[in-house]
């Protein structure tokens, strides 16, 4: 039936790997008891981690909080420099968790803006390396062509500071990336409601990214829930093609023809 | 021994496989890297630890 | 399970009838042969009618198109007074599907926009007849309380113009009817893509009626699965709690801890 | 007679019953206002319509 | 000298008087002291007023503070239906300083939104007793008409709830007040920026009125020069025809020939 | 007496010169005949040119069109790479008109955005030579400070694409350049209309530059005169202090007294 | 009688204009409403107040 | 000799003044870059032409 048809066809592809989610979920800021509802309503298949040092005994391994089958994304978080991101993302590969890894290199504490230079330098060496490298960027259309030249496999505009739930502030020029770049589109950061991650997929954005506007709901399964209906909304619309918007007047609904007019 | 940033005291000699467990480190939930370079698990036995060496240990967290 | 569990409870009362679903279709400008398609993917339980001159000999009659157990909602366009709206509604009701009647009177014929003054008498009489009311109206709060004592079942207030899909322009003052009005609250008109339709149900509106944005889309099957995703996405948001939005600064969404830094 | 807004002959004396059949028109599918006054289905038959009636005759169609 | 040529000729014309300025100032929320500055900075013509009683024994008279030659506004604020709006605007006459009246009639205490309806009733009174009927009003068409018919001087409709600083959130509406109504339209109420007063005019609107905005700034009569300087621009540039906007790319402001290309 | 007071007292500092104007000028697209009535209704202190191709034989000189006393602001545009620029930097010194240059490195024809990296390659040079450099740029706070740490003496960041009047696209984040950057921030590029000019001096930029905004104008010394007061309408509210803006509810400017309620 | 909404004792007849100047009202700078109507300056002389009657004296403030 | 991206025959030996004058630039109007290199004014009359050199002459246009 038509329903389905437009739907499983549609798959997101990265490195070489399908998706039928085009919600990645950021695991920071959940109670681990809450990962596997929120993963769970949200429907993803993607979701990102960090690395941070290990202490001595045991520790619970968030890992075990985390269904099968659902594709880990770590992040080279606390990275300052194109350096410390390599060893970060080697490290994390050798969790043997795959080779997908979300550089960002990040040296602004306040608004934790990405260093796009740092973060060329970065792809280029990980992407050598083999890894499946989705960088976390500011949407700067040179920056993002060097990034497919440096062989990203994804680019990760960001949409507003981290954590902040502004939303699209930075919508001009993603919509630039979406016409110009040949690599999956995905808005990672700042979206804070669903209508803004809807808003993004209708743009034609492959995914969007998001952490901390789940983590901060009511009710953060439910939010779950409803940023996955949005995510997939704004991309039925996108491929369902959005109607012209009119820009003085109005056009009826209702037939114009005369009707008890002769009343008068 | 530089070990995620703290010295540590290694009295006797120790494999990073013997020091992993006597710290009850979780050896499948981490991973190594010995003065800037990565320690892959099969290595752990054969990778003998020096006063000088510099360890980081780390784990996978929850981040966005 | 959860999921479920907030679903099923969450229902629509209008005029003592319950719907669960929040989006409502407005079927003019569509072939008649779509119109069930629309009806299916967009999960619509309440379609819009207009009522016109019969002509001469045998006419294809649209509710031959809508399957059974949608609830009709004749509208009153082409009413340019209470008077005029009045006979419509009647008329409409003498067609025997049920007495919920979507008032509008309009007298502007370049942006649509509805007399609110004509609009409360009108309610007034009609509802004194029987009718469940819905009227149209241009989102201003004394209206929308004359219209309450009237005896409206709902208020419609319009996002923008008809058919202009230019989206939620009366946000501002449909926040003000949410706050302060205690009836269903259905944005009517304006609304132009699923991202717009979300937000309005973010905010607390309790359902949103779709028309032309579904009826100028490419694919308008897919158009309206895609608006019912995104009412229920934003109806889901408005229950489970938005989350703060930061106004400077961002916030990491990833452990600050130290990481590495002996090495600088 | 007025009907719809065109003036209607009515050579001989016709019930709005048999005029809505002579016409063509589904009785279940429209509504009828004469006058001003809607008019029930169940009158149809014992209406009878005069030179001076103006009827209005309408159906669904589609609208937003 | 066409600077001088195109601002002289350029007047405001209500209810038979002319003005240079653009800018109408609220006297609320300041100090009596700071009143003359404020009305020198801004280079206003027109001031509003309110009607309190007075209480036994002398008090200050906020009438010696305006300079001569400033035309007065009363309002009728506190008046909460046509009938004490009237009672209000004839008392405000007996204080001999004109007919201008700015009408309100307000019953809602929260957002303190215009009650047409009511207005447009008082309007019809006081234009027959020979007032210059000056509305505040809620931005909406059918009413606007109304005012016109009723013999307003002008019409007022409001950006945002009074004393907000919100902005012009009805920016749509008065839009289309600006190409419907044959009256001067004044935006009133809301215009918390200078650019936001300065858009307004942009848009074809024929003054601004401006009272929190003013009073609420650090410097309020540095803010009120900013305003005048605002209004004037936006006026300015109304007159002169705005660009047009591009949608997708970007054009050249400088020569696209080709140049030092043969060092390729 | 206070008027004068703020005013004389406000200058923009650029590489050692001081300037009275806010607004600097583009002198694109404009026939030479009207450059000079521009710069008078703009009241411009400074003016940019673009290098070209001298033609054989006598050509104007669009130099003897410029008032003396106007600073010339060359532009690099058509470099497309940091030696490029450099090369046309020498060139425009060699001019003979001082040694400010508006560094504009672009290699992308379609939305003409400029290139942050080669553009502060070209800044260390030029600055190093003993230019007075100010680079276009692309919003992005971490290449700002690359341009600080390179010796830009200003940073001109672009509010939209080259040309395309769409205005301040890039708020959010010129907001924070106003807060970390301690040079004079001039946004350049987008700029359509005065009231954006003015809310861009309102956030605190130091100064505006337009060209097609005023070049695409029905009258273009009129709204050269207009831009002119916006943008100092912008820089005086910035300098007074924004008042605060409510979020929910209105507030008076008339005072809430009890007045008339006994005949309630 | 009613002032302001206060209740004022009238001890002995006043004309409004006596009134005004007793509580020290500035006339000039006052408007006066007398049971629901107008009282122009010029009749401040010859307006007798009486026990019943209701007065409302305003001045300007400032407002928007 | 390239100039301005044109192939230009230099007949006979002409310093750079000569050869602005001949071709009538306004040298007050004008720079000279030459193989890459600025040449500066006070340097025209002393600066041999060859036909190996590559000028660039360029001049000020309106520009944003």
């Amino acid at each position: 039936m038509l329903k389905e048809a437009f739907i499983i066809t549609d798959l997101l592809m990265i490195g070489g790997h399908s998706f039928q989610s085009r919600l990645i979920l950021g695991s920071g800021k959940f109670s681990l008891a809450m990962i596997q509802a929120v993963i769970q309503h949200g429907e993803v298949e993607m979701v990102t981690l960090a690395l941070r040092r290990a202490n001595v005994g045991g520790e619970e391994n968030i890992l075990d909080y985390i269904p099968a089958g659902i594709t880990l994304l770590p992040n080279t978080s606390g990275a300052r420099n194109a350096g410390e991101a390599v060893r970060i993302a080697r490290l994390a590969r050798e969790m043997g968790c795959g080779d997908f890894i979300k550089l960002e290199v990040i040296h602004d504490s306040k608004y934790l803006l990405p260093d796009n230079y740092e973060t060329v330098k970065a792809t280029e060496i990980l992407a050598k390396e083999g890894f499946t490298v989705m960088p976390y960027m500011y949407p700067d259309l040179n920056a993002a062509r060097a990034l497919v030249s440096a062989g990203a496999a994804s680019v990760m505009p960001l949409g507003a500071p981290i954590g902040s739930n502004k939303g699209l502030c930075t919508k001009e020029f993603i919509r630039i990336l979406v016409e110009e770049i040949d690599l999956p589109i995905i808005v990672d950061a700042g979206i804070g409601r669903p209508s803004q991650a809807c808003e993004a997929m209708e743009m034609g954005v492959d995914a969007v990214m998001c952490n901390t506007a789940i983590a901060t709901a009511g009710n953060i399964a439910q939010m779950a829930k409803s940023f996955k209906l949005a995510v997939e909304a704004g991309r039925l619309s996108y491929l369902a093609g959005l109607g012209r918007i009119l820009d003085g007047r109005a056009e009826a609904s209702s037939p114009m023809t005369g009707f008890l007019t002769e009343k008068d | 021994m530089q070990c995620n940033g703290k010295t540590v005291l290694l009295p006797v000699p120790r494999t990073l496989q013997e020091f992993l467990l006597e710290q009850q480190y979780d050896c499948q939930a981490v991973a190594v890297e010995r003065n800037g370079e990565i320690v892959v698990r099969a290595e752990y036995e054969s990778t003998q630890l020096t006063d000088v060496d510099c360890l980081e240990i780390v784990r996978f967290v929850g981040g966005g």
